[in-house]
């Protein structure tokens, strides 16, 4: 299956990229995915996580096709 | 209800106005109450002068989220409607940031809705904020 | 802070608009929340068709009291400005009543500001509301 | 001592003039002023008084000079 894969602010600087897409067959969870593009780290408990542009938690499913994004806690522009 | 992002400059007033004439026309004489909040960028923050800042988003995303919000307080107040705009990249101090306006019948869920908007916008809406200082620039961090 | 009483109709977003760029001139990059109450004229009031309003007051004490109010909001929070708009006289569904603006670094007290300056208006000023309906004209009483 | 009485809205309907002016001698408080102004009555527990623009009680103290107003509960442009 394929999956679209977004970083995005200080985590985009951190990964060095915007985005990236997987074509693998043992992805079952938004974990995974994580798994997979930070070669082997546990997903980091303040990353907030999304399945086609709506929050999700790190054990959501995840299925072919989907977008899955990744990024720091949002901060608005207010202070 | 109007959610839109901006990449540029906008007058908050003038767009309320504008705003309210027209798509408020049928509804005048029904709303007796307006809450509008207007966030502007401080030239300070965390004791820091700051420059300019660019605010990041994710498009798409960031607009059903702005969506759900405004929706979730029409589910929960009996509001007459709702305008909000957010500017997003480089922004400016003394630029408008944000402007939400509630239009409802009495001044209690006015002011509640408009409350809320702008709380679950800044603690839910995906946008990051980087600010450019003396020493170059910094991603900020979430505060509640 | 200014605090004005209006016998013609205005337009509360062009005065807004106006008295920020002058009042708060000096303060630009000072202030990151604004929060803004408009009250209007509506055309139903207790299931009943309103024509039109007379607010009468109490020259002197109206503006007097108003301040007062501004005042106490001021020592309470930590306001940069307050901008307040009352019509009296005849009003007209759809006019704007009231106007009530406040200027802050931070949004918690925009908001808790704006609200009390709104609510002891309501409660303490000098004002009284006699309405024109279909069978002829009414004084309102006073509802909290 | 004079002493100027003002009536507002429901009130001045009721009262028949805007205002009287008082020249008496034995008039100590608010309280005093009404029951002149009204030949005798009780001052009535939901009016409103103000001395020199200040909201005042029924047993606040008048002197010469003084304006003293009567009037309904105030009830804002908002409904």
């Amino acid at each position: 299956m394929t999956i679209r894969v977004r970083y995005f602010a200080s985590l985009r600087e951190k990964m060095g990229r915007i985005e990236d897409t997987l074509v693998a067959e043992d992805i079952a969870t938004v974990s995974d995915v994580w798994r997979v593009v930070s070669t082997g780290q546990p997903l980091p408990e303040q990353l907030l996580c999304a399945v086609n542009m709506e929050y999700a938690k790190a054990m959501d499913p995840v299925k072919d096709g989907d977008e899955v994004a990744f990024f720091p806690p949002v901060t608005g522009g207010l202070e | 209800m109007t959610v839109k992002l901006c990449e540029t400059e906008f007058k908050p007033y003038a767009e309320v106005d504008a705003y309210q004439h027209q798509a408020l026309r049928e509804k005048e004489g029904e709303f007796g109450a307006t809450s509008i909040f207007v966030g502007t960028m401080r030239d300070l923050n965390l004791g820091d002068a700051v420059t300019q800042m660019t605010l990041e988003y994710y498009p798409g995303m960031t607009e059903r989220r702005l969506g759900q919000i405004v929706d979730e307080a029409q589910s929960r107040w009996n509001l007459l409607d709702v305008f909000v705009i957010h500017r997003v990249g480089v922004i400016k101090p003394n630029d408008t940031i944000v402007l939400v306006a509630v239009w409802t019948q009495h001044r209690d869920e006015a002011f509640a809705a408009c409350r809320h908007i702008i709380e679950e916008l800044k603690h839910t809406a995906p946008f990051w904020k980087k600010e450019t200082i003396k020493d170059g620039e910094r991603w900020v961090e979430s505060t509640i």
